[in-house]
């Protein structure tokens, strides 16, 4: 169970995300939608400790982990993926993998063995490439995938983690359009684990609508709505300040 | 022994901060050997054969160009270096290799002192020789000192040394600072404020080489106190400072316009004919020592074995651009006389003049022996 | 503008604090005055040496380590200058000396701007954007432009002996302030107005810090970075050159290794600064000026850490210097 | 269809010792939205750097308005009447929005050169550039960053724009701003090349399409065409439409 | 086998293995292959900097730190050693021994000290502050002058078994080309040679652990790195530490083999250049960079003067190049060799060989 209780950060003047409290419970998804800077990328950095709150706390299974900084939290379950790329440029697709899984295993402070004599963490690596549908294209450096692989080989080093709880940012941004569902499988097959609990950011609303068991929406650093995805869809927050659509014409426009 | 050579390991520093030292001491060293064997190179009908070495002014290096010197190069003596510290790190080579080593101008007291051993001459001065001859200079009743100096060993054994030679006059203040000083005017005041009340002559007294410049001071209106600043010899470059301190006392250990002989005589002439400028300081040095080795040589009848060679050079007299100088028995330390001199300024040159005031004789100057023997 | 609006006026309140907090331990006001000011003017010229640096670094990115050999060469130049200039700078009146300094800086700057293209092209343009290769390969420009200069003016240290009118001290009550350190006061400020206001008032500034971060897209706007990048070397050169005169007039003379030894002391300083802050620099270059002399006169062995000492609290308490320009 | 604006004729591209572009040839016409689509790795952005001269064209021509541009270095181009957003964005992280701007502006030396009408335009369609107008460009959001790079593209009037992806990580009702802002612009006769993977979004906008596959472009036609075809767009682009529209 | 001991890290270029066997075979009987002091001497310089720059590697090509006071461990480990056996009336390999632990304590200190005051700056600044760090440690060595000999620095005498007194057998060995003396600093020579291989191989092993892949990640993705879990400041300074520690023991290899120890020395920022310039020529990021690149620049160094001479000597007459090429001006063309190693070895040595050989692969795949 992840919780966070009156999760604040301010910069200057400007707060991000305003005392926003919420759980999530293992086994669900939940959708994080919300206008562009409304503070979702900020709430997540908050939640896995790449920056500091100003106020509030966050929990992970009822342990209070707000002093702890990025790695203890990536160490005690929490993962995440990145919604500006954020890869290892000049290290193979599989080692960028293979870190994680290494990081997983906990295995970084060993100063004897040899890397490969690890078969197990290598044997993982390509496992989750295959996942990702770039197991052909191990060998390269990630500097020089197209854009969309790299949204996938992010995806890919979030499970190889193997964290219990998942965050994706936009995990499809700048996917072409067939590759998209191998992300998604991915995804409903974590929600199949029903052990995972799992948070996505994600301005394409038929992948929220399809995916998602709930869905909370922020606006300007707030939580403004938590319900299940029918019902925060329909609402008028989303409608018009996320939707952008007015009340008599209803197109629809995201893919 | 190769056949019918001498040979002569200079090592020196061709390159590195002192180039411009070592440089002289070459040219000056080459003149000598030139001088004393009449042209002709050869001693006792072998043929003297000058390898040089450079050390950079690194001592590491220095040693190692040493050993290769005396064991590749099969050289039969060496002469050199420019810098103390490479100087220090190579007394031990000389006694490993048997070889004599000929110091040259290297100054550091602890050559001829404490790290010595027998295979090693000096032909330079020793700090001590420059600090009591500029004490002697000072040395007058009713004269305040106080002594500004670079804070290592070099600036600190000098006022020691100097301090120890003050018989009469009263020293006030020992100021310190660091060689890398660029702004002199803390110091500056720490000096005036221990001087300016005093009654008498006042003078500091600065002992300092190489980069920054101390004379700086002087800009401070020193006049105002009544505060003089003296200070040793130096090379000409450096002796350009001195064009505004006319009437600056201090004793020198060579200028070419000073010591009147026949050797200083020629070298000044073929100094002139060859690169048309007067000989400076460290060539005096090196065609000193070029004098102390063709000597020592010909007495020998060119055998170059270490143990024959110390035999004959230990006590002996050879002459030099600065006069008879004369190797101590004790430590191997070349006695020789030091130039009380005062500063005229003269449009001519580009430096401030030092003119003779007295010569000092080496029997002036109670030259303390150091060596542990 | 930007520049005077939400201003952070504590590190300018450094340097007066530190004078103040000084004046107690020195005690006597006229040497406390004396130190002051001295340490002041040396700041001055210590910010006019590194002023250079200052743009190569702050807005290039250039970690240039060759900056030292521009330096040592406006000081060299000077000497050949000021030599051929010997009735100017022996006559009676101060305005004819100072006339001296005016083509004795102009030749300077010349000749190590002009340097200063030769080595963006050949040492710089290859390694943009590569720190650790640019420390190299402009260190081996540095140790090439110091031999040639050996080359050319001989191993030797060369007198650059002040012009007459210059020498000596202002009295004021008990205190001396020597005249050279006024000129250098008034030429430190000039070049500081002038890099303020080009780099606050133009786009110029703007361009080059963006060009760092990004050339490609600065290109697709549609600017020739590369010669403005080319521009702000030889401008840094220059100011490097200006810098060599100012300090070998205060040496009094000059050697090759001149350039070398203040790489650290300028590094210091712009680090303090912030790393391109042309405020931050000159307060990093008055603070170090004054550390030097208090220091020097109450605790000399301390002198030889002040540097070091000072830059260390500055960056507890600033961790990118007073000025942060930039968050590379 | 109107005259040839932008033609690629043959163009082949190597990045270091990898051949990526294989022949590609392209006609955007002059005042027409012409959309490139193709899946990861097509060579969509290669397509577009290389018009823009950061990669050179090892083989084939490009002309802009009849010129000979294939040799043209990236800055005359740009002058030219060209305006780019990088895939990447290409924001200056340390420079404030504003400074973002002004740079943008090549016209203009200071702020009040600007045109204020075009800036309020800007910031009627993307309210967050002016309610973070002096912050550093760095600190905002994803999604801010991408409208900061295409408002950086339209503060000037430009005779082609090359876009790549800008939907990617926008808000639905941003989208819909961006859509009218490219219709506005194609009524004053500017001519886009935009590249796409939100299909929905090039649907609506698209005069004509080009897609891509494996350094080539394997079909060009009129976007009505191909929406209507939806067998075609499977083809192409592997759209399996079902599964998440 | 080999594979072990080389910790699976292979040349993986067939130029590049030939160069290495042919270059450690040469280390390994350079005594007798080049007899002469001097040529002995080249060769000790060449086995201390391998390991000096396979340790600056660790921290520079692996963890991406710059740091400038790489020389200062250097010194501490070279003043441990002369500091210990010039207190001493005789000396003996347990003073040797204490030098090399205390150095070792100081070094570990010292940088635990830098590394958690200052990695967490930027690395520019942290560049700097280890410089200004650096430059202050040089002083103070120079200032303590009881303890260190100051700027004159310490000669001491080592055990009678390394030392050149010490003869394996009256006669040199006669070789065709040379004769080899047989003595104490024969011994030295393999005592540093062996010391050498071994830090060169346990670096070997530190790089290619889980561990130096970590370092790796960091050099390429701090932040990345965090967010994987891997507490990177922990990581940062164990390489800082291990990096001094390292260049600690080449130290005390250096003092053991000049007998002296001076700032000039073991602690000049010339020497700090030199490494990095190593390590570029070789190739940033492998060790096999250091032993080739080492050889080359000590090689360069020792032996320009020489051939500038003959060089100069060939072009007598002709205007200005003899004032070029005169044996006072080698540093000219010491920094020629600085601009021209990073103009044509982007890469470096080893990054060159390895390109090579992947295209070449490339191309037989075709
Ligand atoms: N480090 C920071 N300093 C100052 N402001 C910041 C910082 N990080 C984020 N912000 C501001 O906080 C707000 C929220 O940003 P955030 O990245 O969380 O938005 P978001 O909801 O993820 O938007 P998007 O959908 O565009 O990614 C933005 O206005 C941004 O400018
Ligand atoms: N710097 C590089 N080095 C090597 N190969 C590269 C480099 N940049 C791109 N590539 C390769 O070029 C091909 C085309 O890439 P490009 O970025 O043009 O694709 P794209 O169509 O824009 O894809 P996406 O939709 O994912 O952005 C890819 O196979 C990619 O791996
Ligand atoms: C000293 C430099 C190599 C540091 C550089 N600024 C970096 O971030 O990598
Ligand atoms: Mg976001
Ligand atoms: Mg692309």
């Amino acid at each position: 169970m992840l919780e966070t209780t009156d999760l604040t950060v301010r910069f200057g003047g400007h707060v991000a995300v305003n005392a926003v409290s919420c759980a999530f419970a293992p086994g669900t998804l939940t959708a994080i939608v919300g206008p562009n800077g409304a503070g979702k990328t900020t709430y997540f950095n908050l939640i896995s400790g790449q920056i500091k709150a100003t106020a509030g706390r966050v929990k992970l299974n009822g342990v209070d982990i707000s002093q702890q900084g990025a790695p203890a939290r990536a160490q005690a379950g929490l993962g995440r993926a990145f919604q500006l790329t954020n890869l290892f440029p000049n290290l193979t697709v599989r080692e960028n993998v293979r870190l994680a899984v290494q990081a997983r295993a906990g295995a970084g402070l060993n100063l004897w063995k040899i890397w490969s004599d690890r078969k197990d963490l290598v044997v993982r690596a390509d496992e989750v490439l295959e996942t990702v549908a770039l197991a052909d294209k191990g060998d390269q450096l990630a500097a020089s995938l197209p854009h969309g692989d790299q949204r996938k080989l992010e995806v890919g080093i979030l499970m190889a983690l193997e964290p219990q709880v998942f965050m994706f940012d936009e995990p499809t941004a700048g996917m072409s359009v067939d590759e998209v569902p191998v992300i998604l499988n991915l995804i409903r097959q974590l929600k199949a684990d029903k052990t995972k609990t799992i948070l996505l950011v994600e301005h394409k609303m038929d992948v929220v609508r399809e995916l998602s068991d709930r869905i909370i929406v922020l606006h300007n650093g707030e939580l403004v709505a938590d319900g299940d995805p029918a019902t925060v869809i329909a609402s008028p927050v989303v409608q018009q300040a996320y939707l952008g659509i007015n009340p008599e014409e209803k197109e629809e426009v995201a893919a | 022994q190769s056949g019918g050579e001498i040979r002569i390991a200079h090592v020196y520093s061709k390159t590195g901060p002192l180039e411009a030292y070592g440089k002289q001491t070459q040219v000056g060293l080459m003149m000598g050997l030139n001088y004393a064997t009449g042209g002709t190179m050869m001693v006792g009908g072998k043929k003297i054969v000058v390898i040089e070495k450079d050390d950079q002014g690194k001592p590491d290096l220095g040693k190692s160009l040493l050993a290769a010197a005396y064991a590749d190069d099969k050289a039969d003596l060496a002469i050199g270096p420019t810098s103390s510290g490479v100087a220090l790190a190579m007394l031990p080579v000389a006694e490993e290799y048997q070889k004599i080593l000929l110091v040259e101008p290297a100054v550091a007291d602890s050559i001829t002192g404490d790290k010595w051993n027998k295979y090693i001459f000096r032909t330079g001065r020793n700090s001590s020789q420059d600090a009591i001859s500029n004490a002697v200079a000072l040395d007058k009743a009713g004269t305040t000192i106080a002594t500004l100096a670079q804070d290592y060993a070099f600036g600190r054994d000098g006022v020691k040394a100097f301090k120890d030679a003050v018989k009469t006059a009263k020293i006030v203040h020992e100021e310190y600072l660091p060689t890398s000083t660029t702004d002199f005017t803390a110091g500056a005041q720490r000096l005036i404020d221990k001087l300016k009340d005093q009654p008498g002559r006042k003078v500091i007294f600065i002992i300092w080489a190489g980069a920054g410049n101390p004379f700086k001071i002087a800009d401070l209106d020193l006049k105002r106190y009544g505060i003089e600043i003296a200070t040793g010899g130096n090379i000409l470059p450096a002796m350009a400072a001195y064009k505004n301190f006319p009437g600056m006392e201090g004793a020198t250990y060579y200028y070419f316009g000073i010591p009147k002989n026949p050797v200083n005589e020629a070298m000044v002439a073929q100094h002139y004919t060859q690169f048309k400028s007067p000989p400076d300081f460290f060539t005096a040095g090196g065609f000193s020592s070029a004098m102390a080795v063709v000597t020592a040589l010909k007495k020998t009848n060119g055998d170059a074995k270490a143990a024959t060679l110390i035999k004959t050079m230990e006590g002996m007299s050879f002459e030099t651009p600065k006069g008879t100088m004369t190797f101590r028995k004790e430590d191997h330390q070349a006695m020789q006389s030091m130039y009380h001199f005062k500063i005229k300024v003269d449009p001519a040159f580009a430096w401030g003049v030092p003119e003779l005031v007295r010569e000092i004789k080496p029997s002036e100057m109670n030259v303390p022996i150091r060596n542990k023997k | 503008m930007s520049l005077f609006k939400d201003m952070d006026w504590k590190p300018m309140a450094l340097v007066p604090l530190l004078a103040l907090a000084a004046l107690p331990a020195v005690g006597s006001p006229s040497t406390w005055l004396t130190l002051t000011v001295a340490g002041l003017a040396m700041g001055m010229i210590v910010f006019i040496i590194a002023s250079g640096l200052t743009l190569v670094f702050g807005l290039m990115d250039v970690l240039n380590f060759g900056h030292g050999v521009f330096i040592a060469l406006g000081a060299f130049v000077a000497t050949t200058v000021l030599g051929s200039m010997n009735a100017f700078t022996t006559a009676d009146s101060l305005w004819t000396n100072l006339l001296a300094l005016l083509p004795a800086m102009l030749v300077a700057m010349a000749v190590a701007g002009a340097l200063g293209l030769v080595f963006e092209r050949f040492i710089i343009r290859p390694v943009y954007g590569m720190h650790l290769k640019q420390i190299l390969i402009t260190m081996g420009g540095m140790i090439i432009g110091e031999e040639m200069i050996k080359v050319i003016w001989g191993p030797e240290q060369i007198p650059l002996p002040l012009p007459e009118g210059l020498r000596g001290s202002l009295l004021i009550g008990d205190a001396a302030v020597e005249k050279y350190r006024i000129v250098a006061v008034l030429v430190g400020a000039a070049v500081f107005a002038a890099m303020v206001w080009t780099l606050n008032r133009t786009k110029v500034g703007l361009l080059i810090r963006a060009g760092v971060q990004d050339r490609e897209m600065v290109e697709s706007l549609g600017y020739r970075i590369r010669r403005l990048f080319v521009g702000v070397f030889v401008a840094g050169s220059a100011l490097a050159g200006l810098g060599g005169v100012m300090w070998g007039l205060y040496q009094q003379n000059v050697v090759p290794q001149m350039g070398a030894q203040v790489n650290v002391l300028i590094f210091i300083v712009i680090i303090i600064g912030g790393l391109g802050s042309t405020l931050g620099a000159l307060i990093g270059a008055l603070l170090v000026g004054l550390m030097a002399n208090y220091t020097g006169f109450l605790v000399p062995k301390v002198a030889l850490f002040s540097n070091i000492a000072l830059m260390v609290t500055i960056l507890l308490w600033r961790p990118q210097g007073v000025y942060p320009v930039t968050s590379r | 269809m109107s005259e040839a604006l932008l033609k690629l004729e043959g163009v082949h591209t190597h990045i270091g010792a990898y051949h990526i572009l294989h022949g590609v040839d392209l006609v955007v016409p002059k005042g027409e939205l012409t959309m490139l689509l193709g899946r990861n790795g097509a060579g969509k952005t290669t397509t577009l750097r290389t018009i823009m001269g950061l990669w050179h064209a090892s083989q084939g021509r490009i002309t802009l308005a009849g010129q000979d541009i294939t040799a043209r270095q990236t800055h005359e181009i740009a002058t030219s009447g060209v305006a780019y957003v990088p895939e990447s964005m290409g924001i200056f992280s340390d420079l404030s929005v504003r400074e973002n701007m002004l740079l943008a502006a090549r016209g203009a030396r200071t702020l009040d050169d600007i045109d204020t009408t075009r800036l309020e335009w800007i910031f009627g369609l993307f309210p967050a550039m002016k309610k973070f107008w002096n912050h550093p460009a760095g600190k905002l959001s994803g999604g801010q960053k991408q409208m900061l790079a295409v408002s950086r593209a339209i503060v000037e009037p430009r005779q082609l724009l090359l876009i790549d992806e800008p939907s990617k990580g926008l808000a639905p009702a941003i989208i819909q701003n961006m859509i009218a802002a490219f219709r506005e612009l194609k009524a004053a006769q500017t001519t886009i090349l935009l590249v796409e993977q939100n299909f929905n979004f090039a649907k609506q906008l698209g005069d004509t399409v080009a897609v891509m596959d494996d350094g080539r472009v394997v079909h060009s036609g009129s976007m009505a065409e191909l929406a209507a075809d939806e067998s075609l767009q499977s083809k192409l682009l592997g759209l399996s439409l079902g599964a998440h529209q | 086998m080999l594979q072990r001991l080389l910790s699976k890290d292979l040349p993986r270029s067939p130029w590049l293995a030939a160069l290495l066997v042919l270059l450690f075979l040469g280390l390994a009987f350079a005594p007798f292959l080049f007899p002469g002091v001097k040529a002995l001497n080249v060769a000790a310089k060449i086995l201390i900097f391998v390991a000096l720059v396979a340790s600056f590697d660790l921290l520079l090509g692996y963890t991406g730190i710059v740091s400038f006071a790489h020389t200062m461990f250097f010194g501490i480990g070279a003043y441990g050693v002369a500091i210990a056996l010039s207190s001493v009336e005789e000396a003996s390999f347990g003073t040797i021994l204490l030098g090399v632990v205390c150095a070792l304590l100081v070094s570990t200190l010292l940088s635990l000290l830098i590394g958690l005051f200052s990695l967490r700056v930027r690395a520019i600044f942290f560049a700097m502050i280890t410089l200004a760090v650096a430059s202050a440690f040089l002083t103070l060595a120079s200032q303590l002058s009881d303890f260190t000999g100051g700027e004159d620095g310490l000669t001491f005498s080592v055990p009678e078994l390394l030392s050149p007194g010490f003869e394996l057998s009256e006669e040199p060995l006669a070789l065709p080309w040379g004769e080899v003396n047989l003595n104490g600093k024969l011994l030295t020579y393999y005592l540093i040679f062996a010391s050498v291989c071994a830090i060169f191989l346990t670096l070997l092993r530190i790089v290619n652990s889980p561990f130096g892949r970590v370092l790796q990640a960091i050099r390429e993705n701090d932040f990345r790195a965090e967010a994987l879990g891997y507490r990177t400041v922990v990581y940062r300074t164990l390489s800082n530490v291990l990096s001094a520690l390292f260049a600690t023991l080449a130290g005390c290899l250096l003092a053991l083999w000049l007998r002296y120890n001076g700032p000039d020395t073991s602690l000049s920022f010339e020497i700090m250049l030199d490494i990095l310039l190593i390590v570029v020529i070789g190739g940033m990021g492998t060790l096999y960079g250091a032993l080739i690149g080492s050889v080359l620049f000590v090689l360069a160094q020792s032996y320009l003067q020489d051939l500038l001479r003959v060089a100069g000597e060939a072009t007598a007459g002709v205007p200005l190049l003899p004032a070029l090429l005169t044996p006072d001006r080698w540093l000219l063309w010491l920094g020629l060799l600085f601009v021209l190693s990073v103009y044509y070895f982007p890469t470096g040595i080893v990054g060159r060989l390895r390109e090579r050989a992947v295209l070449a692969r490339l191309k037989g795949m075709k």
